[in-house]
């Protein structure tokens, strides 16, 4: 545990300085403090997108939809009178077991198939909160949730966004942290070669089903955050965009890197916001630079600089290769 | 015929193949016998040009394959049957014969079928059948018809024996020496050294990548101290 | 590490601060975040189609300019509640404006409330932006709601005892309609039999149209959404049933060309239409203007958005102040009493920012290339609170 | 005579769904099976056709069977165009299904982007004129004319594309590239000629797809979305690559959307196929028709 957190102590120490500075910096305009605010955010979203694809290999388009279970049960249990530190916790465990009850079937699944089924799950979840209105409000979607309460008083501006930058900062050592685990490394093996892990003695759907929860818990955390820091959830808010982008930032950033999710997050979290103004091309932009990245950097920015063993794309076993043929 | 000569087959830092040199003349039946992992498959490979070998000359009727793409080899008269018998497993009998043949369009391609149903007769009363559902031995028969529905000059066999019983291992040397016959020149990749033998007029032994041992097939069957280490 | 440090100042540099534009002194700002894109850009785009034939003549000289700052919010909430707050943080705009959605709008509802800022609905016709309690949100387009409640009169007025069936898509707005319809039959005695609803990407109602040729009803009520509408339409004509049975709530140019000439003799609602003949000269003009430029007619939603400069232009010109302080431009445009100047109805709100509403009942009479020609069968309006709005939609 | 009526325009409602989700998980799965790229963005290229046939028929005039035709036409010079730029320099990458997941969701957000600034802006409800006038009765149910023409030109698009697959020389290679590409390879089949063939193929039948959509329905943008996802749903159910997988999961899926509408609610449907979907996936993960 101290090993893992000396190797990557500097960089943790550079990234909580950056996040802390950030909310700091920017309190002066709440515009780009609210901007760096949902870029923390999707940091704890990304550390958990990082773990699963980065490390564990799987792509679960449905993060989003599991953030959104737990943004509405924290909303929900916020109504119903508790305190939005007593919510926090129920909601994120509650949508995290949820994620794993709807995520069962399609764990058993391999390599593609997974993505692909996780996709469609989405897709339910994102019905299912059109459908259940007493529990969502429907496409509406709920506005005015309060914020929580902080010592007294509401939690507001530059706290609330501490508040996230300390917990963007727990994603990244709960991140390292678990890498660096045996665990982690049991993760690794799956991705790599599941069958060879299997040969190992390595429970792989049990494996997978653990780094599925623990994903899903970042995804929860962050969801529960989502709702009272911008104060307004529908259906859209937590559709399959947002999982298709918390993904790319990973794969953007460097897959299978500690800090590439971090520095894809960075880059692109912002971007939807700066770009408003350029609307009519907006989306030409986004999407010429998914393709620019995957045609130019395979491994992602951090992957295509550093080692390209170290990106998971650039190299692969003959095992993937079977896989990828089956 | 085929001339091998100094191939060298490398995946990244691990070295498959080295140096090998390989002669056979039109008309022959050699045999290539090692054990699991002595780059005979690496070596069928490089010949159909599913891989790059690293170094090597590979020339078949005097030609160099090198700039020849895989799916043309076939209709320079080479070839090629895979390890797994490289059937198509959810086509039936006659659609895989006519797999067989797709490089030779203006070709009869009913009378190559009757030629081949002439050899393995059980292929033409399961010619509607899936390949896939076929056992295992009629599977190979298929393999080895597919590579004969090019008519080809020489045809590398990969493996024929694996997983069959004795009796229908004995059937497909019967086949073999029936191809010679026909004049077909036959290269034999194989781990059964028994049925290596019973056909072959010469047999190269290759271990961890390179060639151990070349002769007839008295003088490597006399040598069963050598055999027995090595099988 | 050195790849981290570079990266994270990388990101800091786009997000530092611009320095803020010299705040002009002289023009008002406001805020209007619309669907430029996403599902719903149609809307956005002829609300903004709307808006820009009255800012021409919207500052006459003499008169303190008064400037609109268009942001895309993608037909996304958080895009929606970031660009409000771009606006109101970064423009230091007097009020907000602009959404056609129900969800983006709700979602500005919150920050405008929380936040203290003026904000002037368009077109959107969630009852709840007009809660009870809210202070800072205005809605110029009678609510969802409402608009059920319109048809019903509508229906037992033609026909007492009356059966409807009801086809609706899933949605919030939607769902709003045949709330306020289903309670108002229920009081006037008409029944409400098949009522169908469709999930959201539903594309096929072949089997529903049967369902609802088979019971027979007096009138069908399709509130269908985009393309869907369409294709209810043209489903329910295919099995036989008469144009005349069909009503749909709301009916706009190109939907109202989408159904086609074989729709002739059908029914829709409207809040402002070419054909009517309340129509003022400088709504007359609007109209041609439109038409020569879009070759179709504006409908509602590019009224609405004509209509919200306006207001804006006598809400500034009636108190200086409004101009430069919220509490004042709030407080006026609450007291604000005008018409439509392209329709000439009447613009109040009420206590919580509703305004009083009405609806006409059109009848297509011919569908052409550009034009359609429909006349007015029946208007109505009605106290916001008529019917228990807020309880009947959470 | 209600419950006639509800029965056949049920089993209509059924062939046509089918028939239209069969030709894009049918398209959808050819280009997996060849070169193992899930594209995300084949709802978009269905609504790019519809789109296009829209502008044709509409705006340029044209009759509906003349566009319709240019637009599948001009669906291969398209694909051509594509392939060359962008999708075979994946050929031979390792991972390349995640690598073209990618590359056609970049593809899908460009056109989203640009439908949304061109198309968006010209209205939320798109129509094509009919492709012939009247109605014909089956039994007590009528249906128009022009629905009936798609359906029937969907039945003999699949038809003509079984037989492709089956006794056509190229389809049998398509088929021989997606059980065993490098046994394909050695009998002579030119692995990479075939994958471009396959993927002019499988947009050409995605673009039909959508063609024949927009004579049946009228549509809007949001259709893509839904559509791949269901594409997808169908092409993992029938197990990816099969043709007769997708082709027979997507009859299904139009009748469960029809018959489960007629007797519960269209609500109902879409969840109990999506539902259905996971249950199979629970029981058989590799797809019904898998190898």
């Amino acid at each position: 545990m101290t090993d893992a957190l000396r190797k990557h102590g500097r960089g943790l120490l550079v990234f909580a300085v950056a996040a802390y500075a950030l909310p700091l910096l920017l309190a002066g305009n709440r515009y780009f403090a609210f901007i760096g605010g949902i870029a923390l955010l999707h940091v704890v979203w990304t550390a958990g997108m990082s773990l699963l694809y980065g490390y564990a290999g799987l792509m679960p388009l449905m993060f989003a939809g599991i953030a959104g279970i737990s943004a509405y049960a924290a909303v929900g249990l916020m109504a119903a009178g508790f305190a939005f530190w007593t919510a926090l916790p129920v909601a994120a465990l509650f949508a995290a077991l949820v994620g794993v009850g709807l995520g069962l079937p399609a764990l058993r699944l391999k390599g593609f198939y997974f993505t692909l089924c996780s996709l469609v799950i989405q897709t339910v979840i994102t019905l299912a909160f059109v459908y259940f209105v007493n529990l969502t409000n429907g496409d509406t979607g709920i506005s005015q949730i309060a914020p929580p309460a902080w010592f007294g008083g509401p939690l507001q501006g530059v706290g609330f966004d501490l508040v996230l930058a300390t917990l963007a900062v727990g994603a990244m050592v709960a991140l390292v942290l678990i890498v660096e685990a045996p665990f982690g490394r049991r993760l690794v093996a799956v991705r790599e070669d599941d069958e060879l892990a299997e040969m190992l003695g390595i429970d792989v759907v049990r494996q997978k089903l653990a780094a599925f929860f623990v994903g899903s818990l970042f995804a929860a955390v962050g969801g529960a955050f989502y709702a009272p820091y911008v104060g307004f959830v529908s259906p859209r808010s937590f559709d399959v965009l947002l999982s298709l982008n918390i993904w790319l930032m990973v794969a953007f950033g460097g897959r299978g890197t500690i800090w590439g999710a971090v520095v894809g997050t960075v880059l692109l979290a912002p971007l939807p916001f700066l770009l408003q103004d350029y609307y009519k091309v907006k989306d030409v932009i986004y999407g010429l630079l998914i393709i620019g990245v995957i045609v130019l950097l395979p491994g992602g920015i951090l992957g295509g600089l550093g080692s390209r063993a170290a990106a998971g794309t650039g190299t692969q076993s003959p095992g993937l290769r079977r896989k990828e043929a089956a | 015929m085929l001339e091998i000569s100094g191939l060298t087959i490398r995946y990244g830092a691990f070295l498959a193949v080295g140096s090998l040199d390989i002669v056979i003349g039109k008309g022959d039946i050699v045999g290539l016998i090692g054990p699991n992992g002595a780059g005979k498959t690496s070596t069928v490979k490089a010949l159909g040009g599913l891989i790059k070998p690293a170094a090597g000359r590979i020339a078949f009727r005097g030609r160099d394959l090198a700039g020849v793409p895989a799916h043309e080899r076939i209709t320079l008269g080479l070839s090629i049957v895979p390890e797994g018998r490289g059937i198509f497993a959810r086509m039936s009998v006659e659609e895989n014969l006519l797999m067989g043949a797709y490089a030779f369009d203006g070709a009869d391609k009913a009378a190559r079928m009757r030629r081949v149903y002439d050899l393995f007769p059980i292929l033409a009363e399961r010619r509607w059948q899936a390949a896939g559902t076929m056992s295992g031995g009629q599977q190979q028969m298929l393999a080895v018809s597919m590579g004969l529905m090019a008519e080809p000059e020489m045809i590398v066999l990969d493996e024929p024996s694996l997983g069959l019983a004795p009796i229908v291992i004995e059937e497909i040397g019967k086949a073999l020496i029936r191809l010679r016959e026909a004049g077909v020149t036959v290269f034999l990749v194989e781990q059964n050294a028994t049925l290596t033998a019973d056909v072959s007029d010469r047999i190269y032994v290759m271990s961890n990548g390179t060639v151990l041992h070349h002769g007839t097939a008295e003088e490597i069957t006399r040598n069963e101290d050598m055999l027995g280490a090595l099988l | 590490m050195n790849r981290t440090i570079v990266a994270a100042g990388l990101g800091l540099a786009l997000v530092t601060p611009q320095t803020a534009a010299a705040a002009d002194q002289e023009s008002v700002k406001v805020g209007f975040v619309t669907e430029l894109t996403g599902p719903w850009s149609f809307f956005g785009t002829a609300c903004v189609a709307g808006l820009k034939f009255a800012e021409a003549t919207l500052n006459p000289p003499g008169k303190r300019k008064i400037e609109f700052i268009q942001i895309d919010n993608q037909t996304q909430p958080t895009q929606a509640v970031a660009a409000a707050r771009n606006l109101d943080i970064q423009s230091k705009v007097i009020a907000l404006s602009g959404p056609t959605s129900s969800d983006t709008a709700l979602a500005i509802y919150g920050y405008a409330e929380q936040n203290k800022v003026p904000f002037l609905v368009p077109v959107a016709a969630f009852p709840q932006l007009t809660k009870p309690g809210t202070r800072y949100s205005f809605r110029i387009e009678p609510n969802a709601a409402g608009w059920g409640y319109a048809i019903a009169e509508f229906v037992a007025k033609q026909k007492p005892g009356a059966k409807i069936a009801l086809m609706h898509s899933d949605f919030a707005l939607m769902r709003a309609i045949s709330a306020g319809l289903k309670y108002q039959a229920a009081k006037k005695g008409l029944k409400i039999e098949p009522e169908i609803v469709f999930p959201q990407g539903s594309n096929d109602a072949t089997v529903q149209a049967a369902q609802v040729l088979a019971a027979n009803p007096d009138y069908v009520v399709v509130v269908g959404a985009g393309g869907f509408d369409n294709t209810i339409t043209n489903q329910l004509l295919d099995v036989g049933i008469k144009p005349e049975k069909i009503i749909h709530p709301y009916g706009m140019a190109t939907q109202v060309k989408g159904w086609g000439k074989r729709s002739v003799g059908s029914l829709y609602g409207t809040f402002f239409d070419a054909n009517l003949d309340t129509v003022t000269a400088e709504g007359r003009k609007f109209i041609d203007d439109f038409k020569a430029q879009n070759k179709r007619l504006p409908s509602y939603v590019e009224n609405y958005c004509y209509v919200t400069s306006q207001i804006i232009r006598e809400v500034i010109d009636a108190d200086p102040k409004a101009g430069d302080d919220r509490e004042v431009f709030r407080n006026t445009l609450s007291a604000l009493k005008s018409k439509e100047v392209t329709s000439g109805i009447p613009i109040e709100f009420d206590k919580n920012g509703a305004r009083k509403e009405y609806i006409y009942f059109m009848q297509i009479q011919d569908v052409g290339e550009v034009e359609y020609k429909s006349k007015p069968v029946f208007t109505t309006n009605w106290d916001p609170e008529i019917i228990p709005v807020y309880d009947l939609v959470k | 005579m209600p419950t006639e009526l509800v029965l056949i325009s049920t089993l209509f409602t059924g062939l046509m769904l089918g028939v239209i989700f069969s030709l894009v998980a049918a398209g959808v799965t050819i280009i997996y099976g060849s070169i193992w790229m899930p594209n995300a963005a084949n709802g978009q290229f269905f609504l790019l056709a519809a789109l296009a046939l829209w502008s044709a028929a509409v705006s340029w005039g044209l009759h509906p069977v003349v566009a319709a035709l240019l637009v599948i036409g001009a669906s291969v010079p398209a694909s051509l165009l594509l392939e060359q730029m962008l999708i075979r320099r994946f050929y031979d990458v390792p991972n390349r299904n995640v690598s073209y997941f990618v590359l056609s969701l970049g593809i899908t957000q460009i056109l989203a982007g640009l439908f949304s600034v061109t198309y968006g802006v010209w209205s939320d409800q798109f129509q094509i004129p009919p492709l012939m006038a009247g109605i014909t009765f089956l039994g007590p149910f009528p249906v128009s004319n022009s629905r009936l023409a798609a359906l029937v030109t969907g039945v003999a698009l699949l038809a003509a594309l079984f037989a492709l697959l089956r006794y056509h020389k190229y389809g049998r290679a398509i088929r021989a590239v997606f059980q065993n590409r490098d046994a394909a390879s050695l009998r002579g089949v030119n692995v990479r000629a075939i994958y471009r063939l396959s993927f002019v193929l499988g947009n050409l039948v995605v673009a039909a797809g959508g063609v024949l959509y927009a004579f049946a329905y009228s549509f809007d943008l949001s259709v893509s979305w839904s559509m791949s996802i269901t594409a997808f749903a169908i092409m993992i159910i029938g197990g990816p690559g099969s043709v007769v997988g997708a082709v027979a999961v997507g009859m299904v899926f139009g009748f469960t959307q029809a018959i489960v509408s007629a007797f519960a609610s269209p609500t109902v449907a879409t969840f109990s196929y999506l539902g259905a979907m996971l249950l199979i996936l629970l029981m058989k993960p590799s797809g019904l028709f898998a190898r």
